[in-house]
């Protein structure tokens, strides 16, 4: 993430529907910009596609943790059935692996699970709990309510202030602001 | 619509987050640590005793043998605390005015006992037997430490569950010819100082411990060096130290390890397998 | 991509159909935010809900009382003893995790089966999941004799070198029951992060913003961070679905396990989630109907809920019939003399009414008037059967429970169970404790997840050119 | 029932001095560990409508948390963890003694020879010692008489010994005093008595058991010629000396073939006379069927074991008895003093067949009479006997067990009589109760205000002792010297194993006191005594120590010889049918009330009716119905116009309008367990009808009594469909019993003809180790194992009590025996079979059947269950967290919950009787039967140090070493020629609940019965035909 600096950290441009910002976002991705991002009050999958992105690692964060723990919970289980402190339990074997699927199946969740949630809050970068959006006036009271926000960034090559805002204006939103860090 | 949250508080919450870990983690090695900790187990603690007896002085300083206070430890669970007037065979005659000594003449005199301060200390469900232990190879000092070079009594091990059964999972590494039970500076063989064992063929109706015959000299070289363990006379054994004088015939076997001795000692004392020591009812009933 | 999806019409919005629609007509995103948000948001606490929170806590300090001298005396003072050695504890246990069932079944598995009907009553039935496992969960640890050892069942290096026995299906429990409450939690809290973002924002007052921008963790919408979340909230759903597939499955194990005639038979999992199942939909309706009405959420939760759930219970009830009918015929079948005895002792024995009970509660009362969809849509109808259910499902445990331990194998040692003072106390006053968790839930957290009704919204709609734009750029 | 003033009484006059006894022996009163004294003491108000099915909660809320706290317990409930948390354990001092006894061995336990003197005849005794604290009183091996058994009394008086509420010193008008002081008033009056022979001075003493205090009395009579000495007990053999004189009949019943009991109830309780004796023979022709059976007739009136073993048993009224016996003489030829009655055909078919096999077994029979029947039926047994030729072979006649035999009865109403008529000047009571327990007609309480000085040397300050001007702190047997003859006539020296605790005196000391030589101690007494017996050959003190160290004095035991005469008396004829008869009988627990503070006695279901912690009205269900009531109603029992309200049970197999009450109950003052248990049935009797009084009256009143019955009652009302027999007049428990195959018995024809039939058929299964879905575990070392003999028990309960004291086992109370949180790890399972009105009965005892797989441990999770390398299913109590998952699924239900604090760890004299090897259980943890583990640990110590194997019989289970039947035998199952071993290849030996595959290390030989042909059976299949 990146630390908070001093100057401008973009441009957003706020839309009444997910319909007009969509079109802005695949315009500006096909003009080339890459620093820009959407912002929705729900998920608007097609505005994630028009920015470019397609593909994301929480699955492979899931299946990791699974495999994780399912391995640590057997492996937990059989040495200390059988070695730790081998017990004749009822005349059961000490390695009864029917036993140990339980809570086996039980961990390769937990650890699943945590990894999905766990993942995607890291992945996403939080907490974040300052953030330069935050700066704009009209981002907190609409972006998680019924607006629709397009942010492109001054770390973006492309990016000037003037042309910018102007760029943005052509999309005709409800405005369009700076954002400072 | 100002930020709720100053710039720093990014850093802040992630730091936090680790921080939570880390105390998490933080708190469980302590944990873990402090249940073995002396101050939980009381390892290497010197009660204020009535008297401040010591070992070491009567040990190693006067070669009084541990048998002499410590008089049921080969006939009973329990290894026996001197009556007072143990502690007068001789403090009648010496030492007879020292002020440390006042509280032993004190009971004497009034027939009020002595009140010591429990060192070794197991819980009230542990039942320990050293008649067991001491009969079947392990030395005094495997469990109390160098008692000979304690001035002040301490518990050398912690007594916990563990520690028992480190050793009942593995009597290999501890066990010691019955010759060798009050040698407080018994260390086992090594290739400086082996260790040669014989059997007696002799097993009539004889405890196999018995017949067990271990000399830390060549035997053959010199005169071997005996010392036996007061067994309760039993009809048609010999003791020991009879059967130690007739070298000639037996074979012995050199040992440069521990491990090679405490194996051959496991054959021959039979001692049980790990699973029947280390069985649950074998403690606690 | 599912672009194609987006543009065809959502089914359950089509009034042709004839279905009830999930969102009456008329919400906006901005009306959707306020009404749900607003709930929270107010500074001012209504009468009813201090009222009904008092009493809730009035109850809840049962439990307290109960559980304080239970630690003082011992696990006597409850009815339990030599043959009937599990009681109202376990029964309550089961109960309440069976009721959590239905919240993580709203929540995964209708989240899988894309049944975005669940979307309004997810997340208080996710909340009910909570509550239920918190109540449930505080009885495995009360209902041992010492309890300051509960310890002991989780593995953890100690100076005893001694370890968990991994066969016990208690030992199941605990892993089970502890996954499920951590999942349960997390896949609840994950859900709140966007609607946190959405109250930080609302909030007037410096705390409300402060506490709800804490937990909304820095929340802005970015569509990379609802990819992401919306991934993991789906995979989430998909390990919640067999998660609480194999809670009431290990909880079913506890007693199909043991030898015990009537405990030992393999139809228990099934018949135990769909129990689970069947109670939990049932609990939902308990609380979705009151709170539908108080809060004015008709729009939101609307009859097709009140419908589709009533629909569900049917369909889960009769499973649970058919393992009642399955256990009475094994008891023949079987030729076994245990279990003729023990069915024979069920019905017939002295605590034969319990049966009886049950079989109307859960089957006979439920089963013959939820295919009538009249009285499926008839709300007070069916906050009745929710609440003869949740009885019905009580007395499945306690016949499971009880009249299987009472009289076993050998006569000599039969004896009779009669629940004291303390069961009661501990009993009711969980439901104090639910009461009151539900109640502060209500008040300061989104009660409907806001995203989720917004993306159901005909507003929610790409319209033509924007798809278009989209469309050219694959 | 009982009055409130009694207690009353005891507080205001001896409350603060008690208080202050107790305070300094125990720092406190100490907790109520037994039950509520709220529910105790004054108040025994019948609780309102309880319906047995649902016996109601204890008030906890009443119940203080006690001076322990919370956090104390929390505290010992950590420190019990095992350190796993941050607890410590607390300093522990150690205090060595000053000079060491050198014979001490400190961890050992020593074994000491006594004897316990029961009013019977004692009961030869190796007492257990550890640090000189007696710790388990049992049978004394090595001794003629009992081989070692005991019985349910003789265990239970170890806990009287200790017994927290015993008198602690002795009291004058409930002032504290000295025993000197009493001496020194004592001897003034004797001084002054010496003129007149001592007259005015009156001794009243329990039936004198020991002959040194008999020789002592002679002497002291000898110089007070007119003192004055009288010998009661409640229950006493008056009968015998009224029928046969100065004589005891002894039976050896090793060479009988046919067993005829007259309502001799000689298999269920000490009480009757010969007891161990009497049962090891039986019992000993019952072990091996294919040598052919013994075979035993009872006829008697209330239900007991030996009838509910029997053969054939026939209940009649108890006024029935002596008839029916006048009729059975007369059948086998003997001349009757009666005119002939007219009979039933049942009973008349009975008198036939039983005479017919009594002829046939002429020389080889036995009968016996009931001591507590009319003089007439012991009179007539003894001519039977004599016309079967049966003396000589299997009866003998002997010099009685007592050393002053009188008719008490008699001699306690001439006392009274004295007292009114004012001649009593001093009146010396001698551990007796007659407060209590004298006829309710002589008034005894009243009477004893007449004496000028009233003296009480007891135990206890009990209903007499807090009546007289002095109480005299007495010992208890374990506590003195004295001497006492068993049933045989073997004279055992009583040596005391430990010091006064409450620095008691015995009767020998205050007898003593009346002699020459005043200050001689018991211990001189006994030995001037014995002197001359021991000096016969050899030296006095060699011969003195090895009667000592053996237990008995040889060449004592009584010559057995035939000369008997019989007294001619007239048989009573029958009471009417229609006229309710009321039967007194001591309690099979607690027996005459000596025992009522025994709380391991007062928990112990007795045999028959199960019932523990009260007596009540035992009445056939056919009475109930015709009085139209149900069990646990109460009852107004009205006889000769003494009136006492009881609750009502059914006992099977009693016989109609005829009442049993059991006496012992009802007590004021017994302490805390016993006082106000039950109702006192002792108000019921007078001098003239001590066992037997007719004309009773019986009336419902309000009110229901809720019972500690350990197992349940429940009739089966099953209709044909779902499996029942559809009469509604079956236990369903028996039938249950019979078809999971818990119980499997043959007839010896049956047996014969299939000798497996305890492991064929479809209600028998066996265990199959072959079946099974992994591999069977190997036990290569040693295996334990138990096998009990179920044609041997006779349900006499002394292996519960036996296991209670070696076990640590806690006492729970009445409220949490009812609500089934009784304790005991061994039960014994009654489980009646055919009809209830004439059942015979099953006996089991059902403790922890070690199951190789054992379905408890594999539900445990935290391992505190587990299985040892040698197959013992080992409970650790400390790991335990009290899940109790273990109890339900055990199918055998034999674990036991410590539901609450249920273990005593305050009372100081409780911790002194402890057993040291074994853990003292607390709240919330599960124990059961160990196979008395500590015993096998410290055996197989001994034999690793002499590097040897367990022998078999080296280990011998607390239970098996009590056991006067040989029922119970236990050993190494790998040891091919062990005894258990043995059994367990025995085709008879059968696993209970085998179908369940949980390869039970307990096995049963199944019984096999011998009735006689004659008598048809009722027409059930016990075993399956062969093939």
């Amino acid at each position: 993430m990146p630390e908070p600096r001093e100057g401008l950290y973009g441009v957003i441009a706020e839309f009444e529907t997910p319909g007009e910002l969509v079109r802005a976002a695949k315009a500006a991705h096909d003009a080339g910009w890459r620093r820009m991002d959407c912002y929705t009050p729900y998920p608007v999958e097609e505005a994630a596609e028009a920015i470019g992105f397609h593909t994301n690692k929480v699955p492979l964060l899931t299946l990791v943790g699974g495999i994780m723990g399912l391995v640590a919970m057997f492996s937990l289980e059989t040495w200390v059935s059988t070695l730790a402190y081998p017990l004749n339990i009822g005349g059961r074997p000490t390695y009864s692996w029917p036993a140990f699927i339980i809570p086996t199946y039980e961990w390769t969740i937990l650890f699943a699970g945590l990894s999905a949630a766990f993942g995607m809050i890291a992945l996403n970068g939080l907490p974040s709990l300052y953030h330069p959006l935050f700066n704009a006036p009209n981002f907190r009271s609409g972006a998680l309510d019924d607006k629709f926000f397009l942010c492109l960034e001054a770390l973006d090559p492309k990016f000037d202030v003037a042309e910018t805002k102007a760029y943005l204006e052509s999309f005709k939103p409800n405005s369009v602001v700076e954002v400072e860090y | 619509m100002a930020q709720i949250f100053d710039r720093s508080s990014n850093a802040l919450a992630r730091m936090s987050l680790v921080l939570t870990g880390l105390i998490v983690i933080a708190l469980g090695v302590t944990l873990d640590q402090l249940q073995r900790s002396p101050w939980v187990t009381r390892q290497g603690q010197r009660p204020d005793q009535p008297v401040p007896f010591s070992h070491k002085h009567h040990v190693q300083g006067l070669g009084v043998q541990c048998q002499y206070c410590h008089t049921s430890v080969e006939k009973s669970s329990y290894a026996g605390i001197p009556p007072t007037k143990t502690c007068m065979n001789c403090h009648a005659q010496i030492w007879t005015n020292a002020g440390l000594l006042e509280p032993v003449r004190q009971s004497w005199a009034t027939g009020q006992s002595l009140v010591w301060t429990k060192v070794h200390d197991l819980p009230d469900y542990v039942y320990f037997n050293h008649s067991i232990h001491v009969n079947k190879g392990i030395g005094c000092s495997s469990c109390h430490g160098r008692v000979d070079q304690m001035p002040l009594m301490y518990a050398q091990n912690t007594l916990q569950m563990e520690w028992c059964l480190n050793c009942h999972r593995d009597p290999a590494k501890n066990l010691r010819p019955t010759s060798q039970i009050y040698n407080m500076a018994w260390e086992g063989p090594s290739s400086e100082k082996p260790v040669w064992c014989s059997v007696s063929d002799d097993k009539s109706g004889k405890p196999t411990a018995q017949s067990v015959n271990c000399v830390t000299r060549d035997p053959g070289t010199a005169g071997t060096e005996v010392a036996s363990l007061n067994l309760p006379a039993m009809p048609g054994v010999k003791p020991v130290a009879e059967a130690a004088v007739l070298p000639a015939a037996v074979s012995y076997t050199r040992f440069t390890s521990q491990r090679e001795l405490g194996n051959y000692l496991i054959d021959h004392y039979r001692i049980r397998k790990p699973n029947e020591l280390s069985s649950c009812e074998v403690c606690h009933r | 991509m599912a672009t194609n999806e987006i543009l065809t019409e959502d089914p359950g919005l089509d009034p042709a159909t004839g279905e009830f629609r999930v969102i009456a007509p008329g919400f906006s995103f901005k009306s959707v935010t306020a009404k749900i948000a607003d709930i929270v948001l107010t500074p001012k606490t209504s009468l009813g809900w201090l009222l009904f929170f008092a009493i809730g806590g009035a109850v809840a300090t049962l439990v307290l009382v109960a559980v304080t001298w239970l630690f003082l005396k011992g696990t006597g003072i409850w009815a339990i003893s030599q043959p009937v050695a599990w009681g109202f504890a376990i029964i309550n246990f089961v109960w309440w995790i069976g009721i959590g069932h239905a919240g993580t079944l709203i929540s995964a598995i209708l989240l899988l089966f894309k049944q975005s009907w669940r979307n309004s009553i997810n997340r208080f039935a996710e909340a009910m999941t909570i509550f239920a496992v918190v109540c449930a969960g505080m009885f495995p640890l009360i209902h041992v004799g010492r309890p300051w050892l509960g310890y002991w069942l989780f593995p953890y290096p100690n100076t005893m070198n001694v370890w968990p026995q991994f066969r016990s299906p208690l030992l199941w429990d605990v892993f089970a029951v502890s996954t499920y409450a951590t999942i349960s939690i997390v896949f609840w809290y994950v859900g709140m992060i966007p609607d946190f973002g959405t109250l930080r924002d609302r909030a007037h007052s410096n705390f409300a913003k402060y506490i709800y921008g804490l937990v909304a963790l820095g929340w802005r919408g970015s569509v990379r961070h609802w990819m992401r979340y919306e991934t993991a909230s789906l995979l989430l759903a998909g390990l919640a679905t067999p998660l609480v597939l194999s809670v009431h499955t290990v909880i079913s194990f506890d007693f199909a396990v043991a030898v015990l005639p009537g405990w030992h038979t393999t139809i228990f999992p099934p018949y135990f989630v769909a129990g689970a199942v069947y109670s939990g939909f049932a609990m939902v309706l308990t609380l979705a109907i009151p709170l539908r009405k108080v809060y004015h959420l008709e729009g939101l939760v609307t009859e097709r809920h009140i419908d589709n759930m009533g629909k569900v219970m049917l369909a889960t009830g009769s499973i649970v019939a058919y393992g009642y009918g399955m256990e009475v015929f094994m008891s023949w079948y079987s030729a076994s003399h245990w279990e003729a005895f023990m069915m024979w002792n069920r019905m017939f024995g002295p605590m034969g009414w319990s049966y009886w009970v049950l079989i109307f509660c859960n089957i006979a009362f439920p089963l013959t008037t939820l295919w009538v969809r009249k009285l499926r849509t008839n709300i007070s109808f069916m906050f009745l059967i929710s609440i003869i259910v949740n009885i019905g499902m009580w007395f499945e445990r306690f016949v499971i429970v009880v009249t299987s331990l009472y009289r076993d194998f050998l006569p000599s040692s039969w004896g009779t169970y009669r629940a004291t003072k303390w069961d009661y106390m501990t009993y009711i006053g969980t439901m104090g404790l639910f009461t009151a968790l539900f109640l502060l839930f209500v008040r300061f957290l989104p009660m409907i997840p806001m995203n989720e009704i917004k993306m159901m919204l005909p507003s929610a709609k790409l319209t033509a050119k924007a798809e278009k734009a989209v469309g050219a750029g694959d | 029932m009982t009055s409130e003033r009694g207690n009353d009484m005891m507080n205001q006059d001896n409350g603060m001095t008690l208080a202050e006894v107790r305070a300094k022996l125990n720092g406190s009163r100490g907790k109520r560990y037994w039950r509520s004294i709220d529910e105790l003491a004054g108040t025994p108000e019948f609780e309102a409508a309880v319906a047995r099915e649902f016996p109601d909660q204890a008030q906890e809320w009443v119940d203080p948390v006690s001076r322990r706290g919370f956090m104390k317990l929390m505290g010992a409930s950590l420190a019990l963890a095992g350190l796993a948390g941050c607890t410590k354990q607390p300093d522990e001092p150690i205090y060595p003694y000053v000079k060491q006894p050198e014979d001490l061995l400190l961890g050992r336990p020593d074994y000491f020879a006594t004897a316990y003197p029961s009013p019977t005849g004692g009961v030869p005794l190796l007492v257990k010692s550890d640090a000189y604290r007696p710790i388990k009183v049992d049978g004394n091996p090595d001794h003629p008489y009992n081989l070692g058994s005991s019985d349910p009394y003789t265990q239970g008086t170890l806990l009287d010994l200790y017994d927290p509420d015993r008198s602690q010193h002795s009291t004058l008008r409930g002032e504290r005093r000295e025993w000197a002081e009493f001496v020194q008033v004592f001897r003034d009056k004797l001084i002054a008595s010496r003129g007149n022979g001592g007259e005015g001075l009156y001794f009243l003493t329990s039936t004198i058991t020991s002959p040194t205090l008999a020789r002592q009395w002679k002497e002291a009579q000898a110089a007070y010629p007119k003192a004055r000495l009288v010998q009661y007990d409640p229950i006493n053999r008056d009968a015998v000396r009224a029928a046969i004189g100065a004589k005891d009949l002894q039976y050896d019943l090793s060479a009988a073939d046919v067993v005829v009991s007259l309502d001799a109830d000689f298999l269920s309780t000490a009480a009757f006379p010969g007891f161990h004796k009497l049962v090891r023979e039986f019992v000993a022709r019952r072990k091996s069927p294919e040598k052919g059976l013994n075979r035993l007739y009872v006829v008697e009136s209330t239900t007991s074991t030996t009838g509910l073993k029997a053969e054939h048993r026939l209940g009649l009224r108890a006024g029935e008895v002596p008839a029916f016996t006048a009729a059975l003489a007369r059948e086998l030829g003997v001349s009757v003093n009666a005119p002939a009655a007219t009979w039933p055909d049942s009973e008349a078919n009975f008198v036939k067949a039983l005479a017919k096999d009594l002829k046939a077994n002429a020389g080889k029979s036995v009968v016996i009479a009931g001591e507590q029947q009319d003089p007439s039926v012991l009179a007539l047994a003894v001519a039977i006997n004599q016309a079967l030729g049966n003396f000589g072979k299997t009866v003998f006649a002997t010099e009685t067990v007592q050393p002053l035999p009188t008719s008490q009865t008699a001699e306690l109403k001439a006392l009274v009589s004295d007292l009114w008529s004012g001649k009593v000047d001093w009146l010396v009571i001698l551990n007796a109760n007659p407060v209590y327990n004298a006829p309710a007609d002589l008034n005894f309480k009243a009477a004893l205000d007449k004496a000028k000085t009233s003296v009480h040397l007891g135990t206890h300050i009990d209903e007499t002792g807090s009546e007289t001007l002095w109480h005299l702190s007495g010992t208890h047997y374990l506590e003195t010297w004295s001497d006492v003859r068993s049933y045989d006539g073997t004279v055992s020296i009583v040596q005391p194993l430990i010091d006064p605790l409450y620095h008691g005196h015995s009767a020998h000391e205050l007898v003593q006191l009346l002699s020459d030589e005043p200050s001689l101690s018991p211990y001189e007494a006994v030995r001037t005594t014995w002197r001359a017996q021991l000096s016969k050959s050899g030296e006095f003190e060699a011969n003195w120590r090895k009667a000592l160290h053996a237990g008995w004095v040889e060449g004592t035991a009584f010559e057995k010889g035939t000369a008997v005469t019989a007294a001619s008396l007239p048989v009573p004829a029958p009471s009417s049918r229609d006229s309710v008869e009321v039967i007194f009988r001591a309690d099979p627990s607690i027996y005459d009330g000596r025992f009522s503070n025994i709380g391991w006695l007062q928990e112990l279901p007795k045999p028959v009716t199960n019932l523990s912690w009260d007596n009540a009205a035992l009445l056939s269900g056919a009475t109930l119905t015709k009085l139209n009531i149900e069990e646990g109603d109460i009852l107004e029992v009205t006889v000769g116009g003494q009136t006492v309200k009881t609750p009502v049970l059914v006992v099977p197999g009693h016989p109609d309008n005829s009442v049993t009450v059991y006496l012992g109950y009802g007590r004021e003052q017994a302490g805390r367990v016993g006082s106000g248990a039950g109702f006192n049935a002792y108000l019921l009797r007078t001098s003239a009808t001590p066992f037997l009084a007719t004309g009773a009256k019986l009336a419902k009143t309000d009110g229901k009594w809720g019972f500690a019955v350990t197992k349940s009652h429940f009739q089966d009302h099953r209709s044909k469909f779902f499996g029942g027999e559809g009469s509604g007049n079956n236990s369903l428990e028996g039938n249950e019993a019979e078809t999971r195959g818990i119980i499997r018995w043959a007839t010896l024809e049956e047996f014969k003809s299939n000798p497996g039939f305890a492991n064929e058929g479809e209600n028998h299964p066996k265990v199959e180790r072959d079946v099974t879905l992994f591999p069977n575990w190997e036990y290569n070392g040693n295996a334990w194992g138990m096998s009990i003999d179920l044609n041997s028990c006779v349900g006499c309960n002394a292996c519960i009590v036996s296991c209670y004291a070696e076990n640590n086992i806690a006492v729970v109370g009445k409220q949490q025996v009812r609500i089934g949180r009784n304790m005991q790890w061994l039960r014994i399972d009654t489980y009646f079979e055919g009809d209830l009105a004439t059942p015979r009965a099953h006996f089991q005892p059902m403790a922890c059947q070690h199951c190789e797989n054992a379905p408890c441990e594999q539900v445990c999770p935290v391992g505190a269950t587990v299985h040892t390398p040698e197959g013992l299913n080992t409970m650790v109590y400390n790991r335990c967290v009290g899940t109790r998952y273990c109890s339900n699924n055990c199918p055998y239900k034999v674990r036991r919950y410590n539901f609450l604090l249920f273990s005593d760890f305050e009372t100081e004299s409780l911790k002194l009787m402890r057993n040291p090897d074994v853990s003292v259980r607390s709240r919330g943890v599960m124990e059961k039967c160990s196979y008395c583990v500590q015993r096998i640990s410290a055996a197989k110590i001994e034999a690793d140090k002499e590097n040897r194997e367990v022998r078999d019989g080296e280990v011998v289970t607390a239970c098996q070493q009590a056991c006067p039947a040989s029922a119970i035998t236990f050993g190494n199952l790998n040891d091919k020629s062990s005894r258990v071993a043995k059994l367990a290849k025995d085709e008879r030996t059968y696993s209970v609940l085998a179908d369940l595959n949980t390869r039970p290390r307990t096995t049963y030989v199944a019984a096999v019965l011998n009735p006689n042909p004659e008598l048809a059976e009722a027409p059930v299949e016990h075993a399956p035909a062969k093939g």
